[in-house]
């Protein structure tokens, strides 16, 4: 399958297979040194331990929401309802905890996620609707339920912050370690498990996928409650971390995910995509704002810079895979 | 780095103090012209400030606290969207004295700079409310508030007092005529939603409109001039950012604005930080002025 | 007209450091069919793509008309009037046939087209080779045959100097190949050099002046076709004598069961009418049919893709119409599809994954891909089937050669087990002695107990595989032939001549 | 090629053919009409030729800029940069009016969407950068420079209303009239150009096309550029409009512009869409969020409706797709 909406759809006609010492991953993995490099020149306080634990803290809600994105976007699927989802898990959890108390919120929060990923599936699968149109809506729909719950208000959470900044192990927070989690076992599922291999073939050709016996609908479905649950566990740290749920929070956060696992290789045409990818990604974006940050730079000039940055990280990437390609 | 030459200041000399200061969101007109004020102010006290924009998003307020303790900052000035979320901000940040400009940062706020967002809307609404009683003896076909729910506390604050001192002087609003519309906070959410708006009220001549900005105020002008009904709009709004001069000065229509004067509030914060670091004691609350502009006083302030 | 006379000198090319052409010659010359020959990954595909200006030979040079020629790219290519069929279409699906023949080459003057004269055109050529295609339908809703015929039109349509074919009779029915070579010799005597690439010798005679034969990127053989025998032929292909095309020697009457496959009244929209057969275990049955005679809607309809209208069918000891693919695997039901690109390869996937897909369910534990037996599984098929591949666990199917492609598809289902197998033009674009290997492979098969439905158009095929062949005309069940009554006249007379 | 990102890719093995004479886009056209029929009940305002033109004027900008969006798109590309874009040269043509005069801002605000157009067309097609990073970095990229050209505050801009609000024909709006000309002339540019054309077959198969002498690259680069001429024409509308110039002005047209394409049934796999499509999903994107307002909805109920109808809209069409095709 040729990745149409990649710029390489320009390209030769077969992608020629490149030499196999270099992953694909590794110029990504240079872009991230290169940078590190760079603003530990620009800023004393960008290599110290803290600064570092303070980028992977940045980047735990993003990351664990963009492990089930790369699996869906591998079968071609999209999640946009992500950020609106995280905002109204965290909205859920707060305002139940008060009517019910902490545990059973945290029930109500995950199950909500699961229902998401139900909705999104449904939509998607059964009734048949675009993945774009379908989680756009729910975008819409999940936001606004969040403000009518807290009736536009910030709702307050207390008790409830070891989830965002405990420390049990190693002094690293408790997001780091989830992402960690995370993204180790979503990379063995798409690695080496049926459910992963069958995403992989359904993103590389849906209709070949069918005619091999694979579930489509039911994988799909999968990966869009894989998606919900991510949100929901995105959403409790979030809330945890601020003890407070704002409905307007996580605003974007669809973009950064599909940014950063876009970056991370991943094609918006299916079939193409890694887990290690989406993190090298999900760690460049955080290292661009939390460097821009360090460095002092007027807000405006940060959106620039972090643009610009991108291309030339992303141009960077592809002048390697010319030059390391046969043609 | 900054030299130690003593440039006068009140509050003393800031020179080797680093301040950390966390925007609301500079894409914010009224914030860009805080930050700005801010920003000069330590400069000319020779204070290193550490600039961090939170985006109107209280996770990235909490990401720029972490990133302060990292950087050994000596105080912060902390504008940041959500109050509630301020305790776990506060916990994120180093142990040094915070001054909270406009939106209260308990627990570990030491002096709340800025304004008063209800008593802002109040004056406002209530200059609206005088200005129908004496041209219109207080009768209106509609009364719109120009809202941005999504700035949750703030956009309560501010039309919930504009309403209330309209009402103050008019008399509790006629529900039937009263219609909350959001804008958005911007100029074009402003100019779409009260152009719908503004069709839905076919007819009416006195349309009395509170905004939570100036932005969504022009927006809404824009749409009545679009379909040749600027005559039938009064308005005011709050802030007196510099787009709005034009039309304080001279557009009979908007009666006028509740000044914040941003431009000030480095003058405040600064000396605050400055003081609270050096361990002197400082008044609790430093509020803003708070001044409705219209055109006959306009050139006073301005 | 002037003539192009095209030749490649000490062309070598590699893909991720692996040479599959070294230092190779050819000469294209006007007015004459030089025939590429063979096996499956030899390097005719590669090599003609760089003829075409789409692949850049890593060394050696084009000579253009004794000129030599700097740099060859598509549009240069296409100015020099070289068009080319590639073995995987290249159509653009979403477009209709009539765009689909004028892509790139819209008529109509300063850039505004006329759809008028576009539609002409399709008819036109259409019409002169006698196919019955809608030029408004898309092309992606055509069959595999269709499409195949849509690109040899989109060739035909302009004024080609150097045409060349890659396996363009791989889904054509012999009526259709008959007219294909009326164009092919009207061309060669216009002046037009034809390069023509092939895995039936029969084609070769019938068509071809010279004849070029390519060995793992070496040139084995280059000669007059009138000086080469058959069996010449096939030797420097496959570098040993594999024998003449006839009837397997032990087709002896195989032990029957109860029938995994048994259609009764087979009704499938106004395309197959009246269809009854039974394969039972130990046999091999063939479904003969031209192109759009509804042979594939039967063993579409086997396998739960299309809802038939009326009949029975009983599959896999299930009685009903299999509801769906799933439905069908469930009944243990294995399908090889006519379009392998379309229906049957996860491109970018690689070489054991495309293979051990069907079977995943089995090759792990507790849903965990163990990846030693997916690669035995690889293992298994790959000598038996001979199939050519770098480095299976890496490489992308999409760049092994198009036979070895067909190959790694049919050994998704042989490694499944799957029984009853319906497989669709199974030895679509195999050569020649990989064919006598998967032929030898399905009936070993069969002997142990598989019950095999081969859906065919190519008759050599059924004479060298089936058991018993039932011949389909225009939707209706026109003959049976078992044991020796299996030929090639009774076959292709039977089918509509 | 099948539609990978669709979820009909998980649907019938082969499509089957469709019933040629109701077109794709007539399902649409009822949704539209529903829609009507529905608001006209709810608001007596809804069907009063005021309200229809307000739909018309604010339908406008997306209108003009979805138009090449389509084209875009139907060459597997897009232009997430639009929104900002059209900020930007609304703060461009302010900022330059003050300093040089109308006419000569006009100039440069045009020239500003023909660079904009050719970075991204070049990002594309020269750096081999992916259509989606390319244009989420200059979205970037140009919120911020609008930013530090209108320092952060709103630039008013007097003398330029026309634009916007002159009606010099038949009282419909500037605006209103310059979306007929460019759906006009686009669809016509789509469906009789080599151009058009090219850009289908780039969508449809990008191999293909290039195999077939179709400059592939030239003809991307060109949708770009008329995307961001464009931007141009609709962020001076904007500007006209307001009589001023926000920086934070289009935010999220981006999306609307995305969604109003895929709505009107392009596929975001490429080689699929109609302008005719386009322009009835931004009729009914137009015509829910006015309707919403008309009927005075609480803000957060508004989100809800509108994503409740955006599913329902699309679940429809949907439906007639199985129910009208031959499986
Ligand atoms: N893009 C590619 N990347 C890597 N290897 C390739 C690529 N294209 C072809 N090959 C390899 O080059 C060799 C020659 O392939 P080619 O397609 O030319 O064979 P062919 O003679 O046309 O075979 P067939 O008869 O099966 O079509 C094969 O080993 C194949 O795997
Ligand atoms: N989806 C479809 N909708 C309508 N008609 C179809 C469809 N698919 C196939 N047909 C028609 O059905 C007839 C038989 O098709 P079928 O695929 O069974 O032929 P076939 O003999 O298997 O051809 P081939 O040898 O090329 O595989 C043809 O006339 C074809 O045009
Ligand atoms: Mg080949
Ligand atoms: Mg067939």
């Amino acid at each position: 399958m040729t990745t149409q909406l990649d710029s390489t759809a320009t390209e030769p006609v077969r992608p020629a297979r490149r030499r196999r010492r270099l992953p694909d991953t590794a110029a990504l993995a240079v872009v991230l040194v290169a940078l590190a490099i760079f603003f530990s020149t620009q800023s004393p306080f960008y290599l110290t331990p803290n600064n570092l634990l303070n980028i992977l803290v940045n980047a735990a809600v993003i990351g664990i929401i963009a492990a089930p994105g790369t699996l869906l976007l591998v079968a071609g699927q999209f999640d946009l309802s992500v950020g609106s989802g995280a905002a109204f898990i965290g909205v859920v959890m707060a305002w139940s905890a008060t009517q019910w108390g902490i545990p059973t919120a945290v029930l109500l929060a995950l199950a909500a996620g699961l229902v998401i990923g139900m909705v999104n599936g449904f939509a998607v699968t059964v009734l048949g609707i675009n993945a774009l149109i379908t989680t756009l809506a729910t975008l819409a729909i999940l936001r606004g339920l969040g403000q009518v719950i807290a009736g536009g208000q910030t709702l307050l959470l207390s008790g409830f912050g070891d989830l965002g900044n405990a420390r049990p192990f190693l002094d690293i927070p408790v997001p780091v370690l989830i992402l960690v989690a995370v993204v180790v076992v979503m990379a063995l599922v798409m690695r080496f498990t049926v459910f992963g291999r069958s995403m992989y073939a359904i993103g590389a050709n849906p209709v070949a996928a069918r005619l091999a016996g694979i579930r489509t609908r039911t994988m799909i479905f999968g990966g869009f409650l894989l998606s919900g649950l991510a949100v929901s566990v995105g959403g409790l740290i979030l809330v945890s971390q601020l003890g407070a749920a704002s409905p307007n929070a996580a605003m974007g956060l669809e973009l950064s995910v599909v940014t950063a696992v876009i970056l991370g290789g991943a094609s918006l045409a299916g079939g193409r995509g890694t887990i290690l990818g989406t993190v090298l990604g999900v760690l460049i974006l955080g290292t661009l704002n939390n460097g821009l940050t360090l460095m002092n730079i007027d807000s405006f000039w940060q959106d620039v810079a972090r643009g610009v940055l991108l291309l030339a990280a992303v141009g960077f990437d592809q002048l390697r895979l010319r030059f390391l390609s046969d043609k | 780095s900054p030299s130690s030459t003593d440039n006068g200041n009140d509050a003393g000399d800031g020179a080797s103090l680093k301040v950390g200061y966390i925007s609301l969101g500079d894409s914010v007109p009224f914030v860009k012209l805080v930050s700005d004020s801010i920003k000069a102010e330590a400069e000319a006290a020779g204070v290193e400030l550490l600039f961090c924009d939170s985006q109107l998003d209280a996770a990235k307020a909490l990401a720029c606290a972490q990133n302060f303790k990292t950087q050994g900052v000596d105080g912060i000035i902390n504008f940041q969207v959500d109050e509630t979320a301020a305790e776990s901000i506060c916990a994120a940040g180093p142990d040094v004295p915070v001054v909270a400009i406009d939106i209260h940062q308990r627990p570990c706020e030491k002096v709340f700079v800025g304004a008063d967002n209800y008593t802002a809307g109040f004056i406002a609404g209530e200059a609206l409310g005088t200005y129908f009683q004496e041209n219109f003896d207080c009768e209106y076909d509609a009364f719109v508030s120009m809202e941005q729910p999504a700035a949750g506390q703030v956009n309560l604050d501010r039309t919930g007092g504009a309403i209330e001192g309209f009402e103050s002087v008019c008399g509790a609003l006629d529900d039937s005529k009263y219609r909350s519309v959001d804008g958005g906070g911007t100029i074009d959410g402003g100019n779409t939603t009260f152009g719908d708006t503004l069709t839905a009220l076919t007819g009416a001549q006195r349309v009395a409109v509170v905004s939570l900005n100036d932005d969504m105020l022009l927006g809404a002008f824009a749409a009545a001039r679009a379909q040749g009904r600027e005559g039938a709009v009064y308005g005011v709004a709050q802030g007196a950012d510099p787009s709005s001069f034009d039309d304080i000065q001279n557009n009979p229509n908007w009666i006028g604005d509740t000044a914040y004067f941003p431009e000030r509030y480095g003058e405040l914060a600064i000396p605050s930080i400055i003081s609270l670091i050096n361990g002197e004691t400082v008044p609790e609350n430093v509020f803003t002025e708070h001044v409705f502009i219209d055109a006959s006083n306009f050139a006073e302030f301005y | 007209m002037t003539q192009l006379t095209l030749s490649l000198r000490d062309i070598s090319k590699s893909f991720g450091g692996v040479e599959v052409l070294h230092q190779v010659n050819l000469d294209a010359v006007g007015g004459e069919v030089l025939a590429l020959l063979g096996e499956n990954g030899a390097g005719k595909s590669t090599l003609v793509k760089i003829l075409a200006g789409d692949y850049t030979p890593d060394g050696g040079t084009i000579v253009v008309d004794g000129a030599e020629s700097a740099e060859l790219n598509p549009r240069s290519a296409r100015r020099l009037g070289i068009r080319m069929i590639h073995q995987e279409f290249q159509d653009a699906g979403a477009l209709t046939v009539a765009e689909n023949i004028s892509l790139g080459r819209w008529p109509g003057r300063g850039g505004v087209i006329s759809w008028s004269r576009l539609r002409r055109r399709a008819e036109d050529v259409l019409g002169q080779m006698g196919v019955d295609i809608d030029p408004g339908a898309t092309v992606g809703s055509l069959r595999v045959g269709e499409r195949q015929i849509v690109e040899i039109a989109r060739a035909l349509a302009d004024d080609a100097q150097l045409l060349i074919l890659d396996e363009p009779t791989a889904a054509l029915s012999q009526q259709e190949v008959d007219r294909l070579f009326e164009w092919v010799r009207r061309l060669r005597d216009r002046g037009v050099c034809i390069v023509y690439i092939t895995h039936r010798l029969d084609e070769v005679f019938e068509l071809a002046d010279r004849v070029q034969v390519l060995r793992n990127g070496d040139v084995a053989l280059v000669s007059a076709t009138s000086d080469v025998t058959r069996r010449e032929l096939v030797e420097a292909m496959v570098g040993r004598d594999i024998g003449e095309v006839s009837r397997p020697a032990d087709l002896g009457a195989p032990t029957l069961g109860e029938p995994l496959i048994s259609i009764r009244d087979l009704e499938v929209d106004d395309q197959v009418a009246g269809l009854s057969l039974d394969v039972s275990p130990g046999e091999v049955v063939c479904l003969y049919g031209k192109l759009g005679s509804g042979t594939t809607q039967v063993a579409e309809a086997c396998f739960g893709i299309r809802r038939p209208t009326r009949g029975q069918l009983r599959i896999g000891g299930v009685e009903g119409f299999p509801s769906s693919p799933v439905d069908a695997i469930r009944r243990g039901v294995g399908y090889l599809p006519p379009d392998r690109k379309r229906e049957g390869a996860f491109m970018n996937r690689t070489v054991v994954e495309n293979l051990a897909a069907a079977s995943w369910s089995r090759l792990s534990s507790l849903g965990v891909i163990l990846a030693r037996r997916e690669r035995s599984a690889y293992d298994r098929w790959s000598g038996k089937l001979g199939i050519k591949s770098a480095d299976p666990t890496v490489q992308a199917i999409a760049n092994l050669s198009g036979g070895n492609q067909q190959k790694v598809l049919l050994a998704r289902w042989l490694e499944r087990g799957s029984n009853p197998l319906v497989l669709v033009e199974p030895t679509r674009g195999v050569d020649v002695g990989a064919r006598q290997e998967i032929y030898s492979a399905i009936r070993a098969l069969s002997r142990e107990g598989q019950a095999v439905l081969v859906v065919t158009s190519d008759y050599e095929e059924a004479v060298q595989l089936a058991d018993r062949v039932v011949v389909m005309q225009r939707g209706r069940q026109a003959a049976e032939f078992a044991g020796d009554d299996v030929t090639a006249q009774n076959l292709t007379i039977a089918a509509g001549g």
